[in-house]
């Protein structure tokens, strides 16, 4: 695969286009993608230093698709992940002290580290996890697209999931339901080549993810998903389709994780070469190469970004650090909830 | 009014109550629902609300589940408890988390409904009764309508409740007739005592209701006072209610459809036993299912399936030879 | 949709289409359709004089696509079908007495009355049943052919089932898995344009299902399955591409039942003039129709067949009315199976 | 050796020993399986006979099935139990009926694998003990290796079973060191006492065997001598060797990861009230997991799961206020 110049842009629908080459924009998509770079390298410190336990899945090296794929949509939308999920959240504005929080079992934590790694959710920002479960968030999103489509209310559902994902029956249930239904869900599959140690073409018989848009009925579309640029742009018209018609769409952002599957994972899978090749293609190192060329980027703001990154992260960490331990005896809060309203039949 | 009836009727009202109360599910639509007791509501409220869906269990039954959590009151039905095997994973690892892991930001405000239980030759794929499954599950609550009264009501407590609720209704009852007692206190998440007695008691549920009537009516015909306590919420349990009756009666038969071993009469007969352990003056005993995939033909399904006679065997050998051999303490 | 002539089996391969015109092979269709017609028909009033129970699923209107779609078949060939499955025990020679047996109950039936209708399984004639859990059977399917790929046998697994069962997750995870192993799978969807009550059009975002072996790159087909000889044609051409290639192909027989979904079905949810006009195109009507055309039928040996049929089917039902109810005794047998071999560890 | 290294011994024994065994799972051969127990296995047997799967859970299990009824002797590998909700149909409906319902044409020799329990902070979707649902089904095994000498032989057992085996590996237990006893005798389908004493009696299984045994240490230093007993076998239970224990220590603490109610612990406590009514001296108790989704942080983790000193606890409970008051029978 080659690194597709600025040329490749030209593709882009002119609404798509303009934010996109905006300076501020492009600076904020590169903030982005600092803040979850570092924010990761952070948390696996952490996980090493035994701070962060379970499982810690990092996206090192996907940044483009989780930024570009985010920042086409609106606040009230909604975002369904799957557990590799920490941009995601960051990226929908979930505080880094909160996702680092939850990922040290603090009361601080979004989900009072009741969920860790896996299960970040902020209600509030409209991101609803955080699913452990391969496909297990898919039906999820359909739901609360059907909500937004019954109460019609405008908003798109995205619902982010991994190549391996494809396989299961829950990603063509869904895909068939959301369809039939005509339901404004934006299926986005994070492609990165692996599900776990098996390779895409060892558990896809066709592989060419986007194009079982069709089995359906649905639009489908695949991105390079090492360029953020690309993926906004994609995503953006995506979004638009998925608003305009109210039908879901299917994207695939074909990207690649650096780092193994998760923090036990020995990676004897992959080639050495071949993650080296691709790390050629890292958007931390590409994305700003770009903007220097375009002339939208010195060094010494990529320091200062950086920096900031690096700073809003150690920040993150020490409230973290400050915040008291989820207690014990609270296990059984919010098991049950509160009786929202009396029996109809009670009251008549 | 029969108990498809009043399934029917609580739905509607449901429907009428609240408009974001909307019913999901294969075939309740045009067909009506598999047992119709969704007949006519799509020509009332129209498809948007009496959702026909694919044979997908697993993804709507999930899509009952966001809907929930983004502000509907869906009730979802599961034709049958036998295609739940396919949806148990939203029901499990979404459904039952969602509140506690989310630290209560969200609910899951869900009902789903669906018909358990064998009895009509309809052989090992298609005679499940796996509410123990879900009676497992923190984070769920099972109800178990055995009469057209708690088929009546009990649709509304489940809707008034803000987590997950799982309605089994036993196929066998949608054509039994009976009276609808007034909605006024009414409170599903308590045990019934059915028929009183002081010999012993008999612990039960949904389907298997009615032969526990028939078996204590026999019994009191030999002289055998039998209390038949009808459990009606499988999830919490109201354990109080049973062991009441035990405290008076010392004795007791748990009767289940489901399979014996590690069945919801075990969890019965082992909380009786540790609460009521000075109050057992016989060993508790169980009638359910016997251990094998339940078959077509009907008289191997009836050999296989609790019946009226083995509930009254069992009671008698429990009082009989007690009552031969030491007092109630 | 009109009914095709003769100039449409124009298509067909020589291999195919050779047999297909022979005389006594086009006798034997028409007799096996009107086995499985009359068949059925006689069960329909068992069923309404208690002598079969449970659910009752008839196939009256599909038996083209079960005669054709199993007339390409080997005998040493592995069928696995779903619960509307009379037409292909007795097509694979599952003895209409013994069928019926099962139906009643009784211990000369198959599975010696544990099964019912819904659960015909017949071993020797590898006929794997009769699954009532609508995609159940399509894994065991993949397992099947698995296993004759890894012994190197060169049989074919035959899968059937309906339109509706394309909508769950185990299609997609069945056509996948066989379609990455390269197993020799023949999926035959007998599309009736209903699941229960639900039409095509209301379960499927896209309803073309041959369409969707593109989803799985394998080959996809699609038939008029009221054409006995077009089924069969096809299905030899998809048969023929299984067992050369090993690969899965995927055949999609449009058809129509002609009664309803089961004998508890009040059919509410068909137009009477849709039935009336799928009934036009009954096969058993059109086919010796064009047989007559053809010169290879006249009405006096249709009469000959007919009866052949009816004659068959009563002696059906007399044997399995004389043999004895399955004791309610046998409940525990065949729970357990003897050990088969010793443990490894404990031979050592 | 470790347990771990004990599976893999186990499968690479199967491999060798008959060729129509084979693997298949998700990872379970580039990878070397979630948690190494093939690692080799491919390169020593090819992918035709260690098979990775994609995520397809019910249709990989499913192709488990029928390749063995054609023949195979497939060790299907679910990577964890919690996924094992998404294969939950072609289990119960195909692989715990075909023998019976084929009135015995098929078979299925079929052994599934898989990884259970918590403990590991992974949370709610991934720390599931759901034995007691297998443990539920006619037509099931289920085995639980709770040792690693276990670990070593039940594969050979489990293929020997001409019918349907689980094989559920409580994840804690892989890194854990162990002997290896002689193969010759084995038998896991009995239950086995992991260490005598007549005071009271404490039954378990898998991952909560280490936390029994370390919870009787500490009650003979308080002077009473608990025997602990692992079920090894949780479908057929051994409720013999259960019920011969309590004959002589009148008392029963049964100690499960599940949750407690309709979990495993309610079995055996319900069958040894059954059984063992006369016998018992004092309640029987339960000692399981909290009736909540398993959360991740550490502290609210351990609170969830039993432990060393609910069990001692539960225990002392028992034995100390039983002893005061009244002798065993
Ligand atoms: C249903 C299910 N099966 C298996 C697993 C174990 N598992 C966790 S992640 C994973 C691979 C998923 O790959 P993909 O969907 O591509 O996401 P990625 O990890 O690449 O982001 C597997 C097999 C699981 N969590 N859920
Ligand atoms: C998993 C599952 N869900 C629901 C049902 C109930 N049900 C039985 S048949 C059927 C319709 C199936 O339609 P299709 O696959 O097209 O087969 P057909 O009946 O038309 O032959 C349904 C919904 C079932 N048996 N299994
Ligand atoms: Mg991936
Ligand atoms: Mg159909």
């Amino acid at each position: 695969m080659s690194e597709p110049g600025p040329a490749a842009d030209a593709g882009l629908s002119p609404s798509a286009t303009t934010p996109v080459l905006a300076p501020a924009h492009a600076r904020r998509l590169l903030a982005e993608m600092l803040l979850v770079r570092r924010f990761e390298e952070r948390a696996a410190e952490c996980y090493t230093e035994g701070r962060i336990r379970g499982f810690l899945h990092l996206g090192v090296g996907q940044e483009a698709t989780a930024v570009g794929g985010t920042a086409a949509l609106e606040p009230e939308d909604r975002l369904v992940a799957a557990y590799r999920e920490h941009a995601h959240a960051l990226l929908r504005g979930v505080p880094p002290a909160v996702v680092m929080a939850e990922m040290f079992g603090r009361s601080a934590g979004c989900c009072r580290g009741r969920g860790g790694s896996m299960h970040l959710i902020d209600a509030q920002r409209r991101f609803y996890g955080g699913y452990a479960i391969v496909g297990g968030g898919m039906p999820l999103a359909v739901g609360l697209a059907l909500a937004d489509r019954l109460e019609q209310r405008p908003h798109v559902t995205a619902c982010f999931f991994g190549d391996g994902a494809v396989a299961e029956g829950a990603f063509h249930e869904c895909l068939n339901l959301a369809a039939l239904w005509r339901l404004p869900v934006l299926f986005f599959c994070e492609n990165n080549l692996y599900a776990m140690g098996t390779a895409l073409g060892r558990h896809q018989a066709m592989p060419l993810i986007h194009r079982k848009a069709a089995g359906y009925g649905i639009e489908g579309m695949v991105v390079d998903g090492m360029d953020v640029l690309a993926v906004e742009a994609a995503t953006r018209l995506a979004v638009e389709l998925v608003r305009g018609t109210g039908m879901p769409v299917l994207i695939e952002a074909r990207t690649y994780r650096f780092r193994a599957h998760s923090m036990y994972d020995p990676d004897r899978y992959r080639d050495k070469d071949e993650v080296a090749r691709w790390k050629t293609r890292d958007p931390l190192v590409t994305f700003p190469r770009r903007l220097r060329d375009w002339g939208l980027l010195d060094d010494e703001s990529l320091r200062e970004l950086d920096a900031a990154a690096t700073a809003a992260v150690e920040q993150a960490v020490a409230e973290a650090e400050a915040s008291p331990p989820e207690p014990a005896a609270e296990l059984f809060r919010d098991l049950v909830g509160e009786p929202i309203r009396q029996p109809a039949g009670a009251l008549s | 009014m029969t108990y498809r009836e009043a399934v029917r009727e609580a739905l509607r009202e449901a429907l009428h109550a609240d408009p974001r109360v909307v019913l999901i599910g294969e075939d309740v639509g045009r067909y009506g629902g598999a047992y119709a007791c969704s007949l006519g509501l799509l020509e009332e409220f129209g498809p948007d609300r009496i959702r026909d869906t694919p044979l997908s269990e697993n993804a709507f039954l999930g899509a009952g589940i966001g809907s929930a959590v983004a502000g509907l009151r869906p009730i979802v039905e599961i034709m049958t408890i036998n295609f739940a095997l396919l949806a148990l994973d939203q029901l499990v690892n979404n459904a039952a988390t969602l509140r506690h892991m989310s630290a209560g930001q969200l609910s899951v405000p869900l009902v789903v409904r669906m018909a358990s239980g064998a009895g009509r030759q309809l052989a090992a794929q298609h005679s499940h009764s796996l509410e123990v499954w879900f009676a497992h599950v923190p984070g769920l609550k099972v109800l178990a309508p055995a009469t057209v009264s708690d088929a009546r009501h009990m649709l509304a407590a489940a809707l008034a409740d803000p987590d997950p609720v799982i309605i089994c209704e036993h196929a066998l009852l949608y054509a039994t007739e009976g009276e609808v007692e007034p909605a006024a206190g009414f409170d599903p998440w308590r045990a019934a005592v059915r028929r009183a007695g002081d010999d012993l008691t008999i612990v039960t549920s949904g389907g298997s209701l009615p032969k526990c009537l028939a078996a204590a009516e026999q019994l009191a015909a030999e002289g055998i006072a039998a209390e038949v306590i009808d459990l009606r919420c499988l999830r919490p349990l109201d354990l109080d209610a049973v062991a009441a009756s035990v405290a008076t009666t010392g004795r007791l038969v748990t009767v289940d459809e489901g399979w014996r071993t590690c069945g919801l009469a075990a969890e019965i007969t082992a909380a009786i036993a540790e609460r009521s352990f000075g109050d057992l003056v016989a060993p508790p005993a169980r009638v359910c299912t016997a251990e094998v995939p339940i078959p077509y033909a009907r008289q191997l399904e009836e050999a296989a399936l609790p019946s009226v006679a083995g509930i009254v065997a069992a009671a008698r050998r429990l009082v009989v030879p007690a009552t031969a051999e030491e007092a109630p303490a």
